[in-house]
């Protein structure tokens, strides 16, 4: 036990760089020192790369497979993701928190107090968040996995609240709060029920039971509505159907950088619990090709399961889309389109081991890059001071911002999947894993999803720059700081270039994905060829 | 001596190649002509071009005739070839190469000695245009010779396409030389779309030919009809000449499709002899000679050509009797003659279409190069009402006489060379053994009848009798040359000219007199085959030239070659047909000159007191009526064809933009936005709301797994 | 994989407009014009010289025929570029067409010239790409991004419903060509199972397709026809094309017309037809109603037209349909008619959105009731006006007629006997409606010359001839007649007409065997009709078994 | 159906583990039912935590039924992020009702679909 652990221990560097350096942030943003509350954005980022670095360091294939992992190689492409993503999200962010308080501070107005500031805490909250998404990766049983979701989610609900001077920032901190809160207790139900349908908290020991219930005279029926439970309620991390209603309102409201890292970082992280879990329960629609080219379906898993995470898709790209229809806040749409990636995102869930765990990740990437250049793009902006939140502030952004209005057009182009922009890629990998699981129907209702939102998608490019400027969009300003308008560029440039490394980074999130070896138990019989029990397809997949 | 029973095999003759500057030089001189447009040329130098050019390949022919041998193909470079196999329909074959054989010859002959006369009377003619559209007409010129000679020596039935189109091309450019008068721009547009309509017909024709015989040059298709025709697959051969008809009939304004020929009255006069009158419009009488032998598989497609032929010549000279412009007077002769032309091609004497197509080529180009010398000298002057007692002028007794040439010729005057090619096509009809034929016979000699009538009429109105004459409203040809630039001065010249009250018609010149007088000669000469053979009882020239070509069926004289037995001797009114005919065929001519006589220039008055007795009468007033307004031909397809085409254009167009793109396209767009706004109370903005809904779905999920369960799953 | 001089030679001419927007973005704005003239040109070099030594003109082979390198190795994504003879030509059409597009924008363009010069080069090789590129993804890539350039091209310096015009355009050619994708990934994942690896080389992806069952291929064709047809436009899919082009800038409805939407016709070529045989032979005849449906619908539409560019527009509706119904003839006579087709509808139609352009510049309306009869006003125009009408109207001895001429006879003898050995259901009757098209195509466009080009002289009130009086900009100030730079654009459309129209033959002659080629899996679907339909006409061709056309 | 299931949970073999269940399902629903109904938000922040304890309750429960540890466990832990949600709900709601000066969640509905 202590061997496994000292791996385990190493594995989390990444982790405690984090760790130390939010407590650090946490301190310093009380500092009377202008400077280095200035600095703490910095800070942060450092962290993230510092974190970044020690991944392919520490996350060696001994140590990966010493920790006795479910998906050994995963921390390797999802943690630097998540810490790469997070850089740009905390530059986007540079000079919003405690705005006010600081410029009245810089002005002489009022006198510095600890106690008004929260830049601090907000940053060391961020970099907790992260750090929860990132724990994810290592976790092993679901004690763990509850604790990192939890990790995650509680800091958002105060950077909601705290990370920006806007009126709606209670509102939507209150309905993320209880609304999360509610989801939390649902798939917490739903560990309790796979717990004791498979009694165990591991994740391999949960696995090896599965397999052996699906041998046997088929899974649990407790099972499965223990893993239904955690799907849904995992449903509202990742904004699909059913959970999705708050994410309108929460991504309104929320202050633009929150928005940002709400739309990926919560998103991610409730992907990679989602992939744990449905690691354990295995992957349905399987498709094998033997050495003769015969094809094997694999009817393994659970047929609830599946059903419910298809109709979960469809409906959650499709109400995305054409809720984002409707939209005159450029924000809101933006929480929709995020609704819509979730459910294309849930094919890579459903396309399972084969290629669709790592077209999932790649997806993420994708989108993180393209999501946060919209956002960093409306967050570089301003109107008196306000956020800038309406289509009618856009109009004709061109002529004033011309960099802002070409990077949301380029996030637009990209977020609907126009090549060759990152986001076309993303999708064309997504479809890929589709057909690899047989799932011609989701990749078509994907197709047509994606031709919806080609409707808002469009709005968002063509009103920056054709639509002639309105009386509220010639009082739009920069925001004083550049760097969300760095982070803007970075992201849009991000779009444009990262198809040409598309096929390294795919490769990664192939490697990255690869599940253990199953541990033949004896429980375990062997299966006839032909309609085999899902676990298998776990083994068969890694060749 | 004829027929030769098979059409003679081409010979592939490469060296022949110098051939095909007949077709070169015209195309030389349209380049150069364009150049002259181009660089804004103020003088004739396009006309001397045009000239030269046209004169060369007259002479090209001239030296090709003299040294023709049999029919060749000539290849001259690859065109519109290519093929995708080995096999028989595997390719297709249309070169840029020319056929000659005899009745090549025949056509280009008159052709391009034609083209070159009266080319030479419009640089005459047209001089009042220097600088403005002087080049653009001979450009039109040179392109109407290339598409003409592209159309009569070309190997293959694409070249023939070809220069069928560009024949309309080049008509459609001239009809609207004048372009700034609308009428002239519609006629143009109405001259070019008919065509079209028949050069679908050919165009489908073509390919029935190429679909049944697997290639489209002349050689290997006549080389197939000497082995009998069969087609090596079973398409339905019989449709081909119904096809090939159809474009004949809209070149040559036959039934249905004559309609565009007087409008296109509207171009200049010298292209009104040469393309309306002498060459393009014989393309189809050309085309069913060339392809005869196909024509010869159905007996309908030749009944067919005759009878259309037939009605043809008679409602065009039903139209021209009541007509007031000479020049339509003179387009409804082309009709009608054209009319003769094909009855003859379906009665089965191809030999009486070719010689009449040649004679007529001559006496109507005179005829409306005199009606152009009229028009030029009086202004625009056309209508025979207006004008009177020409050939009392000083200057003007050249064209009075040659006019009477042409009219004497036209009205086919006993022993004009017109008279013996009319006769052969009659001849042909009245001795067949098929009544309709025979009926149609009796048609044509009593459209001959009206032919006379109408003709002299217009002499006799024009040439003859007191002398006065009205001005017609244009004045475009004032020796002070205004034409710089747009309408504006001429114009204001017209007004000048009629301020001035007196009007002094300007006669032709050495250009114009010698044409006419050349062409005068010319419709004399055409006679000598016919005299030859009736006189000194030698071979015919024409028939010799018909007989070695593809149209060989129908080269001899009727009667003399008569397959039928001697005791089935056709006869006419009891006579011998020979005898009976020319009997009847004189009376004809003469009665109708006399009624003329009678009517325009005895007593003028009584014309129109029979006019206005025949609109007094209730039942026989619809006859002047609809002789008058053409039979009312444009008013039905106006309201047939093109009123019904424009509603359902508007009706589509209306549907395209509000049905099609607004309710469907636009309404599948808005599908998505109101299933949206089904979904939006769900979006309420309560807290709790949210949470119920969202109980909602996990509960519904539950529901659906414990039913699934129900069913029982794995 | 070895880079070549060729494959320079097409990255060259992809790249090089790419790098040369760059450097117009950044650059001053008075140099633009000709910064993009100079990429362009360029692209259009780079082309020719590979065109020059192209080896391929006679055997229907792509070249370089060389793999491509990997993109993303996974999905079997590469960068395989490589041209066979159609694409080639079509591809140097676009090339051709650019450079006089620019030129033909110099003074139609008088704000945001840097970002139009841009787009306008990211759009030429955005199409060259499409064309160049052997891979079905980065096919799709070149195919749908030319929407993006396009769109703002029309959505900024457009007409007055010009976001309307864009946002359809988009929208409706982005719902097509979603299926498009769906599609192509559909044969990919096939090709996966059968060979265990990804893999989007066209040429592999047709092997793969064409073992199909014919119920998958008849879906095949069905998403590719429908991804294509919006393109092309065929009827009912056209709404968007009309609306495009009246909003359009000249140059970019030029581009539209004459590029663009022959990335339809050629995606029928290289996909939908070759790689689902059996569902193109089955649906042959729904296809070539539609076209011929189109064709007359949209004649009779321009007809009443009194828009001169919507007039144009519906015409490439109605051309285009005659395009794809000698497509869907499918034998090599209709297929090589309508690959000619393309090029010189490209040609012609292209001329005549310029001519309309240059009039529009100098009188400010379109409207063929305003103004009329400009042969006085604008000689050297009308001529050039009347020469591309007559070119497109499909007058023999331009190159208007043969590409239409092979199509039609294509239609006709598509008729199912055997005898051209490739299958068939269209036949005379159907050539005979389609052939109506070329009556109206004189009649709509004589009309239009009637109007426009000849009889009395129209001008709008107020703007005299003398142009430039609408424009600020005294630098964009026109001549009554046709400028030098007019002029020259023009003339090199002027003489392609003409010289395609008389020297067919060396085109002809490299198309075919693509052609052919396009159509080699259709000879063994006569067998299969054969089979399957008891009453054909010609039972003696019926001796050879199914399974031997089967067993291929 | 389950052998396995029917072996394990039948009521007379583990009555108390099945009584046990049920209540934790019942506190489940109970939590649930508050959650949707109650307009306070300290008492629907109550009623959450009513949720996670069913949720630990059935944990317990099945930890007893597998005889396993873990299962307990794992609900010290969920009863410590309870208190860190506790914690984070009470200030959150402080500061709420400071602005507003009412727990009515109905207080917070400005933004939503109008």
């Amino acid at each position: 036990m202590i061997d496994a652990m000292s791996p385990r221990l190493i594995l989390l560097a990444p982790e405690m760089i984090l760790f130390v350096a939010a407590v650090a942030v946490a301190i310093m943003g009380l500092s009377k020192n202008h400077s280095i509350r200035a600095s703490l954005p910095f800070v942060t980022c450092a962290a993230l790369i510092a974190s970044i670095a020690a991944v392919p360091m520490t996350w060696t294939n001994e140590n990966a497979h010493a920790a006795n992992l479910l998906l050994p190689m995963l921390g390797r492409f999802v943690k630097p993701l998540l810490a790469g993503v997070g850089v740009l999200l905390v530059l986007l962010s540079v000079g919003s928190v405690d705005r006010r308080l600081e410029e009245s501070v810089a002005r002489g107005r009022i006198a510095f107090d600890p106690q008004r500031v929260v830049r601090g805490e907000f940053y060391a909250f961020f970099l907790l968040s992260v750090m929860g998404a990132m724990l994810l990766c290592n976790a092993q049983d679901l004690i763990w996995l509850f604790l990192a979701i939890e990790l995650v989610s509680l800091p958002t609900y105060i950077m909601v609240a705290i990370g920006g001077s806007g009126n709606r920032n209670q509102e939507a901190a209150v309905k993320y709060f209880f609304l999360g809160a509610m989801s939390t207790a649902v798939f917490l139900y739903g560990f309790a029920l796979l717990y004791g349908s498979t009694g165990s908290l591991q994740f391999l020991e949960i696995r090896n039971a599965l397999a052996a219930q699906s041998a046997g005279s088929g899974i649990d029926t407790i099972a499965v509505i223990g893993v239904v439970l955690i799907i849904l309620g995992l449903c509202f991390k990742i904004t699909a159907v059913p959970m999705h209603f708050y994410a309108p309102d929460v991504y309104e409201g929320a202050p633009t950088h929150v928005t940002a890292f709400l739309a990926f970082v919560p998103k991610t992280a409730g992907f990679t619990a989602l992939v744990l879990i449905l690691t354990c329960v295995g992957w349905t629609g399987h498709t094998l090709i033997d050495s003769d080219g015969v094809r094997i379906p694999y009817m393994g898993l659970p047929t609830p399961i599946a059903a419910i995470l298809w109709m979960i898709a469809i409906l959650t790209m499709t109400l995305g889309n054409i809720g984002a229809l409707l939209q005159s806040s450029v924000k809101r749409m933006l929480a929709y389109s995020s609704v819509a990636h979730s459910g294309y995102l849930i094919l890579g869930l459903i396309a399972g081991a084969t290629a669709g765990i790592e077209a999932l990740y790649f997806y993420l990437l994708a989108y993180g890059v393209m999501t946060t250049a919209s956002f960093a793009a409306l967050a570089a902006l301003e109107r008196r001071g306000e956020e800038i939140n309406s289509f009618a502030d856009l109009a004709g952004l061109r002529l004033r911002h011309p960099v802002m209005a070409w990077m949301l057009a380029i996030s637009a182009a990209s977020l609907v999947g126009m090549p060759p922009f990152i986001g076309f890629f993303g999708k064309i990998y997504l479809f890929i894993a589709a057909f690899e699981a047989d799932q011609f129907g989701l990749v078509v209702a994907a197709v047509l999803n994606s031709a919806v939102s080609g409707l808002y998608y469009l709005k968002l490019a063509i009103v920056p720059l054709v639509a002639p400027p309105s009386a509220r969009s010639e009082e739009v300003t920069s925001v004083p700081s550049r760097w969300p308008f760095i982070a803007a560029v970075v992201c849009g440039v991000g779009t444009i270039v990262l198809p040409s490394i598309a096929g390294l980074l795919v490769d990664a999130a192939r490697k990255s994905t690869q599940s253990a070896p199953i541990v033949s138990t004896a429980s375990q019989s062997e299966s006839p060829a032909g309609v085999v029990a899902g676990p298998d397809s776990i083994t068969l997949k890694s060749q | 001596m004829i027929p030769t029973g098979s059409i003679p095999q081409a010979v592939i003759a490469p060296e022949l190649s110098w051939i095909g500057l007949a077709l070169l030089l015209p195309l030389l001189a349209a380049v150069g002509c364009a150049l002259c447009c181009a660089l804004r040329v103020k003088g004739k130098a396009a006309a001397i071009l045009t000239i030269v050019a046209l004169a060369a390949s007259f002479g090209i022919i001239l030296k090709a005739y003299s040294s023709y041998t049999g029919p060749v193909q000539v290849p001259i470079f690859q065109w519109l070839t290519f093929q995708w196999g080995t096999g028989t329909f595997q390719s297709f074959t249309a070169n840029c190469a020319l056929y000659i054989d005899t009745l090549t010859l025949y056509w280009m002959l008159f052709v391009t000695g034609l083209g070159t006369l009266i080319t030479i009377y419009a640089s005459e003619y047209m001089e009042g245009e220097c600088g403005a559209g002087y080049s653009r007409f001979f450009f039109g010129i040179c392109i109407f010779l290339f598409s003409m000679g592209a159309l009569v020596m070309g190997d293959n039935l694409i070249m023939l396409y070809l220069g069928w189109e560009g024949v309309g091309l080049a008509s459609y450019l001239l009809i609207g030389y004048d372009y700034s008068r609308p009428s002239a721009v519609a006629a143009a547009k109405k001259a070019f779309i008919m065509n079209r309509i028949g050069d679908l017909g050919l165009a489908f024709g073509i390919f029935m030919l190429w679909a049944n015989y697997g290639t489209v040059q002349y050689s290997e298709l006549f080389a197939a009809m000497n082995k009998g025709g069969q087609s090596s697959v079973d398409w339905d051969v019989s449709v081909i000449p119904f096809l090939l008809m159809l474009g004949a009939f809209g070149k040559s304004a036959q039934i249905p499709l004559f309609t565009w020929l007087p409008d296109a009255m509207e171009g200049p006069t010298p292209v009104s002899a040469l393309i309306h009158a002498a060459t393009m419009v014989t393309a189809g009488v050309y085309l069913i000679a060339r392809m005869y032998p196909f024509f010869e598989l159905h007996p309908q497609a030749l009944a067919t050509v005759a009878w259309v032929g037939g009605l043809t010549a008679l409602l065009a000279a039903t139209i021209g009797m009541a007509q007031y412009d000479i020049k339509r007077v003179f387009a409804y002769s082309t009709i009608s003659q054209l009319g003769y032309m094909f009855l003859g091609l379906g009665v089965g004497t191809t030999f009486g279409a070719c010689y009449h197509t040649l004679t007529h080529a001559f006496f109507k180009a005179l005829l409306f190069l005199t009606a152009g010398a009229i028009m030029h000298g009086f202004a625009g002057q056309l209508d025979l009402r207006k004008l009177s007692g020409l050939r009392h002028i000083p200057g003007w007794r050249i064209v009075s006489w040659t006019m009477l040439v042409g009219c004497l010729w036209l009205s086919a005057f006993p022993y004009t060379a017109a008279f013996f090619s009319k006769d052969a096509i009659l001849l042909q009809a009245l001795t067949s053994v098929r009544a309709d034929f025979r009926f149609l016979g009796w048609l044509g000699l009593f459209t001959a009848a009206l032919t006379a009538y109408y003709t002299f009429r217009v002499w006799f109105r024009v040439c003859a009798g007191p002398t006065h004459f009205e001005p017609g409203s244009e004045e475009h040809h004032e020796p002070t040359d205004h034409h710089s630039d747009g309408g504006h001065d001429a114009k204001a010249t017209v007004g000048a000219a009629k301020s001035h009250g007196a009007f002094h018609p300007h006669a032709p010149r050495w250009a114009i007199n010698g044409v006419l007088l050349i062409l005068a000669v010319g419709a004399v000469v055409v006679g000598v085959p016919a005299y030859e053979h009736v006189f000194a009882h030698k071979e015919n020239w024409a028939q010799q030239m018909i007989a070695g070509s593809s149209a060989y069926q129908g080269a001899g004289l009727p009667g003399e070659h008569s397959a039928e037995p001697s005791e089935n001797h056709p006869t006419v009114l009891g006579m011998d047909a020979h005898t009976g005919l020319t009997v009847v065929g004189c009376t004809a001519s003469i009665g109708g000159i006399l009624i003329a006589w009678y009517l325009h220039l005895h007593s003028r008055k009584s014309a129109d007191q029979l006019r206005a007795a025949l609109l007094r009468r209730w039942w026989i007033r619809w006859v002047p009526i609809c002789m008058e307004n053409k039979w009312y031909v444009d008013e039905i397809y106006h309201v047939c064809f093109r009123l019904p085409m424009w509603l359902g254009g508007q009706i589509l167009n209306f549907g395209d933009r509000h049905f099609l793109d607004g309710v469907l396209v636009d309404g599948l767009a808005k599908i998505p936005i109101a299933v949206g706004k089904v979904f939006r109370p769900l979006y309420g903005g309560a807290l709790q709301g949210y949470a119920v809904t969202m109980a909602g779905g996990i509960a519904l999920v539950l529901a659906w797994v414990t039913w699934i369960w129900l069913r029982g799953f794995n | 994989m070895p880079i070549s001089t060729d494959i320079l030679l097409i990255w060259i001419s992809i790249l090089f407009p790419i790098a040369t927007a760059l450097i117009v973005a950044i650059g001053p704005a008075k140099s633009a014009r000709w910064t993009a003239l100079a990429g362009t040109m360029v692209s259009l070099a780079a082309l020719t010289m590979f065109a020059w030594n192209f080896p391929a003109w006679h055997n229907a082979e792509h070249f370089p025929n060389t793999v491509g390198a990997s993109w993303i190795p996974n999905a079997g994504i590469t960068f395989a570029v490589g041209f066979d003879t159609v694409s080639l030509l079509l591809a140097l059409l676009s090339a051709f067409l650019m450079p006089l597009c620019i030129v033909g924008s110099f003074s139609a363009i008088t704000e945001r010239t840097k970002e139009y010069y841009g787009w306008f080069l990211v759009l030429g090789a955005s199409i060259i790409l499409a064309f160049a590129a052997r891979d079905a993804i980065l096919f799709y890539i070149g195919y749908e991004f030319t929407l993006v350039p396009m769109t703002l091209i029309i959505a900024v310096y457009g007409g007055t419903e010009r976001r309307i015009a864009a946002t359809k355009m988009f929208l409706y050619t982005f719902l097509g060509s979603m299926f498009m994708l769906a599609a192509i990934l559909y044969v990919g994942w096939e090709h996966r199972l059968a060979a265990g690896v990804w893999d989007f080389d066209i040429d592999t992806l047709t092997k793969t397709a064409i073992r199909l069952p014919s119920s998958n291929q008849y879906w095949l064709f069905a998403a590719f026809i429908v991804g294509f047809a919006v393109k092309v436009p065929l009827f009912p899919l056209h709404t968007w094309l009309p609306l495009a082009h009246d909003q359009a800038p000249t140059a970019g409805s030029v581009i539209l017309a004459s590029a663009m939407l022959k990335l339809g016709t050629y995606g029928n070529y290289r996909f939908a037809l070759p790689m689902a045989p059996a569902g193109g032979a089955d649906l042959m005849s729904f296809v070539a109603i539609l076209a011929i449906i189109a064709i007359i619908y949209a004649s009779l539409i321009c007809w009443v037209q009194t828009d001169a560019k919507k007039l144009i527009a519906y015409s490439s509706v109605a051309h285009l349909g005659l395009c794809m119904l000698g497509l869907f003839a499918l034998n090599p006579v209709g297929a090589e008619g309508a690959v000619f087709y393309m090029v010189n509808h490209g040609l012609s139609t292209g001329a005549l959105f310029l001519c309309i352009g240059m009039f529009y510049e100098r009188y400010h309306t379109k409207d063929t009731d305003l103004v009329g009869g400009l042969a006085k006003r604008m000689p050297v125009w009308a001529s050039f006006m009347v020469l591309f009408t007559l070119a497109s109207i499909g007058l023999p001895g331009l190159n208007g007629f043969i590409g239409e001429f092979l199509c039609l006879g294509g239609t006709f003898i598509a008729e199912h006997d055997g005898k051209t050995g490739y299958p068939g259901v269209l036949g005379p009757w159907y050539a005979i409606v389609a052939g109506l098209g070329l009556i109206f195509a004189a009649m709509y466009l004589l009309i239009l010359l009637g109007k426009l080009v000849w009889g009395p002289l129209r001008e709008p009130h107020g703007e005299s001839a003398h142009a430039g009086v609408g424009h600020a900009n005294s630098s964009t100030r026109l001549p009554r007649d046709l400028s030098f730079r007019e002029i020259a654009i023009l003339t090199p459309l002027a003489i392609a007409c003409i010289w395609l129209g008389f020297q067919p033959k060396p085109m002809l002659d490299a198309i075919a065997p693509c052609a052919e080629k396009m159509l080699a899996n259709y000879p063994k679907e006569v067998e299969r009709y054969m089979a399957e339909s008891t009453t054909a006409p010609l039972a003696s061709l019926r001796v050879k078994t199914t399974d031997e056309s089967r067993d291929e | 159906m389950n052998q396995e299931l029917a072996s394990g949970f039948t009521i007379a073999a583990n009555a108390s583990i099945a009584v046990a269940l049920a209540i934790s399902a019942l506190l489940f629903v109970i939590g649930l039912v508050g959650f949707l109904c109650r307009r306070n938000m300290i008492i629907m922040f109550l009623c959450t935590e009513l949720m996670f304890q069913g949720a630990a309750l059935a944990m317990i429960a099945f930890a007893r039924l597998r005889m396993d540890v873990s299962g307990q466990v794992f609900v010290i832990f969920i009863l410590t992020v309870a208190a860190a949600e506790a914690a984070l709900a009470l200030g959150l709601v402080v500061l709420l009702y400071r602005k507003r000066e009412t727990l009515s969640a109905d207080a917070w509905s400005e933004l939503g679909e109008s």
